[in-house]
């Protein structure tokens, strides 16, 4: 993913030579998906794509009601990421009947009639869950701070019924089941923000019994529950090891001065892809309905590597 | 009259020295009804009987629980001891729906309508007429216009009653009542901002009522007015019942007697002389209007206003007294014209602005723009000084407490605990506490719209001497009532006012009541003969 | 013996006995559950344990409160305070992270009075249009309440701002006297603004304007003046609580930062005996109402509630509280007392 | 102020010159009119917005915030506020899409999703009525209940492909070019009965005067607390078939629907012209108000050059505009 096939070459397709593109982003929940914004309006802008962009504030009716304005406006492809898996078989009808191509980016929808769109390009959720359990499992030793051959993990789960949340903690459930030493012993929602998380963890700590491993949802939890921990007089990182997902600037940061121990990858920079994908479908290419975009994870020597250019 | 004369036929005596109808049974009887609020003893094993055909007379000071045992009654407050038989069975009202449904109908003290609504809405909200289910709005306003003009009210059905003078909302109020078909009817101070045309129309009504059966209670701080409509009363001191009488047998001063447990002196006895030395217009006005007027309430108008002075506004209801009342202390703004206080010539364009220069008003309407109900008596009677002062310098404990006390006094407020929450208070009462919130400020101008409503009769002549005394210290005073002869007694100086404008104004030498009504009618008739001659 | 049956009357009636005795009756869930919920050491020179955790965190809410308590008072409600502790919080961070010397206590005060100052404004803006323009209270302050959360957002262009600065961060991790200094804060707001309508006639044209707006008026009350300083106020306090947050994580969201914090704020006000409708207000209560909510927020995770029914809970609580509120519940525990009822005309006697 | 009284001299012409509406109806009026200059405005700045079905899928796809403002009108009419029905939405797309998933069939399903709002609303009266509890707390107790059943059901969201479900949620009225779906329909079929039931019915009568005054109401025996009660059920009832129209429009069950629509429905509500304090205020004017925030959208979502936060901005300054363009078309003489 992270910017490797950037420009987009010569212009194509469509009367005058210009593409428009009506993009409907769920919100600006995150700094996460700000970056993932950025990117996409820089890259449309690169590749010479005249973008149309909408947030629809975390509303899904928001989203619905810039996808049915960029039908009336005529645009030529329509992308968007959809809040929740479901309920976009009427819109996405309207625009098929209107012959605008459709591509998802960052989530799915459960449409049974694939023909609605033409591509979904994003990471999968589960996945990281799954990621990020394995190293818990592939770590056990390290990760049972106090030996006691008993793993005791709290997770920090996402906003409660969000996808990623979801997903996250599906995978992650799934991997340590091999492990029985492995346990969650206390999950609790910090609605992915530092806030949150810091409140959480501070409840989690006070509870008394002994946490080897923290799995935060997302890096700002994560972020969060740090300073919770320093607060308790406890080294993140050693006396509890701590894993996130996302991998944004300041966990990589933290995860390099050895406050985090790993990070799973899932990358905001979908503009590049997006943008080809866009030309292609509108030159009439093939594309393959699944697109997965380029993830990774860190560790903290990777980080240390990785963080002088890091983008967001 | 005659119906009087049967009246006192069918009577014989009964043991308390009262007489009831004989074969009549009554229609209510309340026995022994006791209500406590907190520590305050409202009701005290009260009793009350009402007989078909008869007004009967609720009296009694301020506060004195009329109100209240009205309310016990309808089912507004839930009764602590004692029993209510209705058509001679035990019957409480948990509601005033209840209480409706069994055809008790009631005005109650306050205005207690609606004044987002139309005033047709108004007069028939709950039995308005439909038609296939669905409210015929014609024949509302239609039935609404009837009830108004049998009442002599002229005023669109259709319009909001939010846009009425207080009084034109209590007369749509005795209208509402009336309107049912009600075995009772229960009128609490329904007269207090009427004028004598008004409640000539409300008795004849009342005498209609109860020669068909009505049994009708009236409550009233008139003494005259009790004596020409009331056939029975009964009377009440601090929540207690002193006696049921007949009202062609007792004097008025043994009446005042009952109500207030010791002679009244000096009753009817305010013989204000005329100052002269202000009366003359000598020296520079305190306030001076110039044309103030506003488009749709009243006409420009010219007003001065001299130091020591008492000027009366004369007028009947709607003819603009309480318009220019307003403007001169900028409750509302003017469209043209503008007021000089002392020496400095303005438009006003708040109260705050007379306030500055030391003049007071007194709201008509004491619940909606004089009472903040659910602060304490004592933060009402400082709320225009302390407004004044500013929020940064609260008035000192012991200046609160001393100025509390003392006019808690000097005005007889019941009861004297200024911790009590204004909502609280009997209706005069609140009244006196909101005059003590204007001497407080000791003004140079005091402008009192209906000071005396619903005041009794103790408690108003003891105004009336507050004034008087205030104007001969120095205080300009300008005073409207409805009540004609209290303006007269009063006043130095009588501006008339008809039709939104000002149509005369003279000193109060010799003027009596019937010189006024002249006046207003002459004015009417040179305007009747100026329409034919167009 | 007269003497203390007065006083447990007057424990019996006293506003606050119900709001207290909820806070009570959470905290003793909390101990049933965790029994060393109330244990407190002391951890490198400062206090450290659950309740410490919960007055610190409680500071945030209270200030919020405050604000909105004065607000309420006057029969207004301000919406806009979540965004207005975002605005704050972007203008404080950004001011940080720009200056020279990043760690410096000059850096952080001249950052936090400018970023105050700002709220100020912003405060007085609603206040502008309520009492000048007239709009209604919940319009005129959705107004800011969207455009806020863009302004903090393009303040801090959408990016999480993360700053260092020990002073800043110490606003809520700091301990003075081993206590935390965002309690002391809070606090120090609330014995402010307790002193300021308690000790001047401030409370009581407040209280006047919010009871009957044309009779204050008449009386001549400055009501704009008033409506006007309150807003203003509720501004400022937004402002104070927007930097609490962001230094308990040293660094802002300007999406996530405050948010829904006005209908915790209420919801405190309300606990605390504050009426909706306008006039009388407590402080104290509101005190004891952001404590609650404090508390109330510790216990999910501390009794270990699932994430999935933090709702329910919180619905089950706040329709306990409001029911033990409830004078008509009340009347219930006072048996042998059976007031007269007055049904509705309590309310709105204006 | 109210309208001329012509005296029969004057010509119908003069009458219709110097008719002037009554007060109470100006917010409306000042509503409508601007709601048609903001669309003037964006005809004249956007290519295709001009284009009536722009305004045929404003009703579309606000048609259940219609349903929810209309609900939202009768609790602030008597003075009351109601937190709960974002929640409530939620709860019946969550309801409707279980009871499918587990066979129901789909007009028990319905009919499941209306008497649980119903209920629930039901509930709030009693305990605002006969509990004298605050209308804000009490709803926003309800905000939470019905959130936490939502995700009691399932937190993950559950699609709807019941044929019934899905035939009804497709089906359109086509004017020519033009469609319309028929939920836009019982939309506007829910705005004309709940104007009649406010303007023509003792119960609706008994709304304004108790916003006007409650012990005044009261005192003159009307129903006040069959009606308080009752305001409460019909926004709960109201809340749960916009939840219904939500389900046809989004097929899908999500305990994270409709989060903070009760602002939308509420600003709706006073946008139109309703005073928050009760007693004044029309369900017409509630439908221009939705559509004033759907136009808002739309003209954002046509401009399409704004950043996420701009958006945010700019709603704001539009908001702004024209509440205080309003208030200055309604103000009476102070
Ligand atoms: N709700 C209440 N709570 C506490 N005290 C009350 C309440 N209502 C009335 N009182 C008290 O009861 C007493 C009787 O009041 P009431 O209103 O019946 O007097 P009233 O005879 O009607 O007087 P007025 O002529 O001034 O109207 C007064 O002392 C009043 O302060
Ligand atoms: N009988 C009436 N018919 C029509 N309009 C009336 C009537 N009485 C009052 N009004 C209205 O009242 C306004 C002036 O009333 P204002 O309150 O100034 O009179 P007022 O002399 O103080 O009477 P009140 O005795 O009611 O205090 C006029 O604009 C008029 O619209
Ligand atoms: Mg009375
Ligand atoms: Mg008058």
């Amino acid at each position: 993913a992270c910017g490797s096939d950037s420009a987009g070459g010569d212009a194509t397709a469509s009367d005058d030579g210009s593409i428009t593109m009506g993009f409907a982003q769920v919100g600006a929940e995150s700094g996460w998906r700000t970056a993932n914004t950025t990117s996409i309006q820089d890259s449309a802008k690169e590749a010479g794509i005249d973008l149309k962009f909408t947030d629809a504030q975390g509303k899904q009716e928001n989203q619905i009601q810039a996808i049915r304005s960029y039908i009336q406006q005529k645009v030529d492809v329509i992308a968007f990421s959809p809040v929740v898996e479901t309920g976009w078989d009427a819109v996405l009808n309207e625009a098929k009947a209107a012959g605008i191509p459709v591509i998802l980016t960052d989530r799915a929808v459960d449409s049974k009639d694939t023909s609605l769109y033409k591509t979904f390009l994003g990471s999968d959720f589960v996945v990281e869950g799954q990621k990020a359990g394995q190293w818990v499992v592939d770590n056990a030793d390290e990760a049972d701070t106090d030996g006691d051959g008993k793993i005791n993990v709290v997770q920090l789960e996402g906003t409660t019924g969000a996808a990623p949340a979801i997903d996250r903690g599906e995978g992650f459930a799934d991997s340590i089941s091999a492990d029985p030493s492995i346990k969650v012993v206390a999950s609790q929602t910090g609605d992915f923000t530092r806030d949150g998380g810091k409140q959480v963890m501070e409840s989690f700590l006070q509870s008394g019994d002994h946490i080897d491993v923290l799995f935060a949802q997302n890096d700002d939890m994560g972020l969060g529950a740090i300073e919770a921990i320093e607060a308790a007089g406890l080294t993140p990182g050693k006396d509890i090891k701590i894993i996130t997902v996302d991998a944004v600037h300041d966990g990589m940061q933290a995860l390099s001065d050895g406050k985090i121990n790993f990070i799973v990858e899932c990358s905001p920079l979908l503009g590049p892809q997006l943008m080809d994908l866009a030309k292609k479908v509108l030159d009439g290419e093939e594309v393959e309905p699944r697109i997965l975009t380029e993830e990774t994870t860190f560790d903290q020597a990777q980080a240390t590597e990785a963080l002088p250019d890091r983008q967001y | 009259m005659e119906r009087n004369e049967m009246t006192q036929m069918d009577l014989e005596s009964s043991e308390s020295g009262t007489r009831v109808p004989a074969d009549r049974a009554p229609v209510i009887e309340m026995r022994d009804i006791s209500i406590t609020f907190g520590r305050v003893r409202a009701l005290d094993e009260v009793s009350l009987r009402l007989y078909p055909g008869e007004v009967h007379a609720l009296m009694g000071e301020n506060g004195a629980g009329k109100s209240t045992l009205i309310k016990a009654l309808t089912g507004v407050y839930s009764i602590d001891a004692g029993t209510v038989l209705v058509g001679g069975d035990e019957h409480a009202f948990t509601s005033p729906a209840a209480a409706q449904a069994a055809g008790i109908s009631t005005v109650y003290q306050e205005v207690n309508l609606l004044p987002n609504l139309t005033v047709a809405e108004n007069m028939l909200l709950g039995r308005e007429p439909r038609r296939f289910g669905s409210i015929n709005v014609r024949a509302m306003n239609r039935r609404a216009r009837e009830r108004l003009e049998s009442l002599g009210i002229d005023i669109d059905p259709t319009s909001d009653l939010g846009e009425h003078p207080i009084a034109i909302q209590q007369l749509v109020a005795i209208a509402r009542a009336v309107d049912v078909e009600a075995r009772v009817l229960i009128l609490d101070e329904p007269t207090s901002s009427l004028d004598a045309d008004e409640v000539a129309k409300l008795f004849e009504v009342m005498r209609r009522l109860r020669d068909q059966g009505v049994a009708i209670v009236f409550v009233s701080h008139f003494l005259d007015q009790v004596y020409e409509i009331a056939d029975r009363m009964t009377i009440l001191r601090n929540g207690a019942l002193v006696e049921e009488r007949m009202v062609a047998e007792t004097t008025q001063l043994q009446l005042v007697k009952l109500m207030i447990g010791r002679e009244l002196e000096a009753l009817e006895r305010l013989d204000r002389e005329v100052s002269a030395t202000t009366a003359d217009e000598s020296g520079t006005p305190v306030l001076k209007a110039v044309g103030i007027g506003r488009k749709g309430s009243l006409e420009a108008t010219d007003l001065e206003v001299y130091e020591g002075e008492v000027i009366g506004l004369a007028g009947l209801l709607g003819s603009g007294r309480t318009e220019l009342a307003r403007l001169l202390f900028g409750a509302d703004t003017a469209d043209t014209g503008e007021v000089a206080i002392g020496s400095s010539r303005r438009k006003l364009r708040s109260p705050r602005h007379a306030i500055d220069r030391n003049v007071a008003f007194s709201s008509e309407d004491r619940k909606a723009e004089g009472i903040v109900g659910d602060l304490t008596v004592a933060d009402n009677m400082l709320l225009a000084l302390q407004a004044s002062r500013g929020w940064l310098r609260p008035i000192p404990q012991a200046t609160r407490n001393q100025l509390v006390e003392q006019y808690m006094a000097a005005l007889d407020i019941r009861p004297a605990d200024p911790t009590a929450l204004m909502r609280n208070l009997s209706g005069g009462n609140q009244q006196k506490v909101l005059l003590a919130r204007w001497l407080i400020t000791q003004p140079d101008v005091l402008i009192l719209d209906e000071p005396t409503r619903g005041i009794d009769i103790g408690a108003k002549a003891q105004i009336q001497a507050k004034v008087a005394e205030l104007a001969a210290q120095g205080m300009a005073v300008v005073f409207i009532s409805a009540e004609l002869e209290e303006v007269l007694r009063l006043s130095d100086r009588l501006v008339v006012m008809r039709d939104r404008r000002k149509i005369d104004e003279r000193p109060n030498r010799d003027v009596s009541v019937s010189d006024v009504l002249e006046i207003i009618a002459g004015e009417a008739r040179s305007e009747q003969e100026e329409g034919d001659r167009a | 013996m007269p003497e203390t049956a007065t006083l447990t009357q007057r424990v019996l009636r006293h506003p606050l006995l119900w709001p207290v005795l909820a806070l009570l009756v959470l905290l003793l869930i909390n101990v049933l559950v965790k029994p060393n919920f109330f244990d407190i050491r002391m951890q490198d020179g400062h206090l450290y344990g659950n309740l410490v955790d919960i007055v610190r965190n409680s500071a945030p809410v209270l200030l919020v409160a405050l604000g909105m308590t004065l607000v309420i008072a006057t029969r207004g409600i301000d919406l806009s305070v979540g965004a207005i502790a975002a605005i704050s919080a972007a203008v404080a961070c950004t001011r940080i992270v720009g200056a020279g010397d990043e760690g410096a206590l000059t850096t952080a005060v001249l950052a936090c009075t400018y970023a105050l100052a700002v709220c100020i404004v912003l405060g007085a803006w609603n206040g502008f249009l309520v009492s000048v323009v007239g709009i209604q209270p919940i319009i005129a302050t959705l107004i800011l309440m969207v455009a806020g959360r863009g302004i903090s957002m393009a303040i801090t262009d959408g990016q999480i701002t993360t700053v260092r600065n020990g002073w800043f961060s110490d606003l809520a991790s700091g301990y003075v006297l081993t206590v935390p200094l965002a309690f002391i804060i809070a606090l120090g707001v609330f014995a402010l603004t307790a002193l300021l309508t308690r000790r001047t006639a401030l409370g009581m044209l407040i209280e006047a304007v919010g009871i009957n707006p044309e009779a204050s008026r008449l009386a001549g009350v400055r009501s704009r003046t008033i409506i006007w300083t309150v807003y203003a106020f509720s501004g400022l306090c937004a402002g104070i609580a927007g930097l609490v947050i962001a230094a308990n994580t040293n660094s802002v969201n300007a999406n996530s930062l405050g948010l829904w914090i006005e209908l915790d704020a209420i919801l405190a006000v309300v606990i605390g005996g504050t009426s909706l409708a306008g006039g009388r207000f407590s402080l104290t209560g509101t005190l004891v109402g952001a404590l609650f909510i404090a508390t109330l927020a510790r216990t999910i995770p501390n009794i270990g509630i699932p994430s999935e029914l933090n709702y329910l809970f919180k619905a089950v609580v706040v329709i306990a509280v409001c029911l033990l509120q409830s004078p008509k519940v009340r009347a219930l525990f006072r048996v042998h007392r059976r007031g007269p009822s007055v049904p509705a005309l309590a309310k709105g006697a204006a | 102020m109210s309208a001329a009284t012509a005296s029969p001299a004057v010509s119908l012409w003069d009458r219709v010159k110097g008719y002037s509406p009554p007060s109470r109806f100006l917010p409306v009026i000042a509503t409508l009119a601007l709601f048609v200059g903001l669309f003037a405005l964006g005809g004249v700045r956007y290519e295709g917005f001009s284009d009536p079905q722009v305004l045929l899928s404003l009703l579309i796809d606000n048609a259940f915030l219609i349903v929810l403002a209309v609900g939202m009108t009768f609790v602030i009419l008597t003075g009351g506020i109601d937190l709960s029905v974002g929640s409530v939405v939620a709860l019946s797309t969550m309801i409707a899409a279980k009871t499918l998933e587990m066979g129901w069939s789909p007009y028990l399903s319905m009919a499941a999703v209306l008497a649980t709002g119903t209920l629930l609303g039901l509930l709030m009266g009693l305990l605002v009525h006969y509990f004298d509890i605050q209308p804000f707390i009490a709803t926003l107790a309800g905000l939470f209940l019905a959130r936490g059943l939502t995700y009691l059901i399932s937190v993950e969201s559950i699609s709807i492909s019941d044929p019934t479900f899905t035939k009804l949620a497709f089906k359109t009225v086509t004017f020519g070019d033009y469609y319309l779906r028929w939920t836009a329909i019982i939309a506007l079929a829910t705005v004309a009965i709940a104007a009649y039931v406010l303007a023509r019915t003792r119960f609706g009568r008994t709304v304004y005067a108790i916003g006007g005054n409650e012990s005044s109401a009261m005192l003159m025996g009307l129903r006040v607390a069959f009606t308080k009660v009752g305001v409460y059920v019909i926004s709960g009832f109201c809340a749960s078939l916009g939840g219904l129209l939500f389900s046809f429009y989004i097929l899908s069950g999500n305990s994270l629907h409709a989060i903070g629509t009760e602002l939308d429905a509420i600003a709706a509500v006073v946008i139109g012209g309703t005073l928050l304090t009760g007693g004044r205020g029309y369900v017409v004017g509630s439908l221009l108000g939705v559509l004033v925030l759907g136009l808002i959208r739309v003209l954002i979502s046509f401009d399409g050059t704004l950043s996420s936060y701009w958006i945010r901005i700019i709603t704001g300054a539009l908001l702004l505009v024209f509440v205080v363009v309003q208030r200055f078309a309604t103000r009476r003489q102070p």
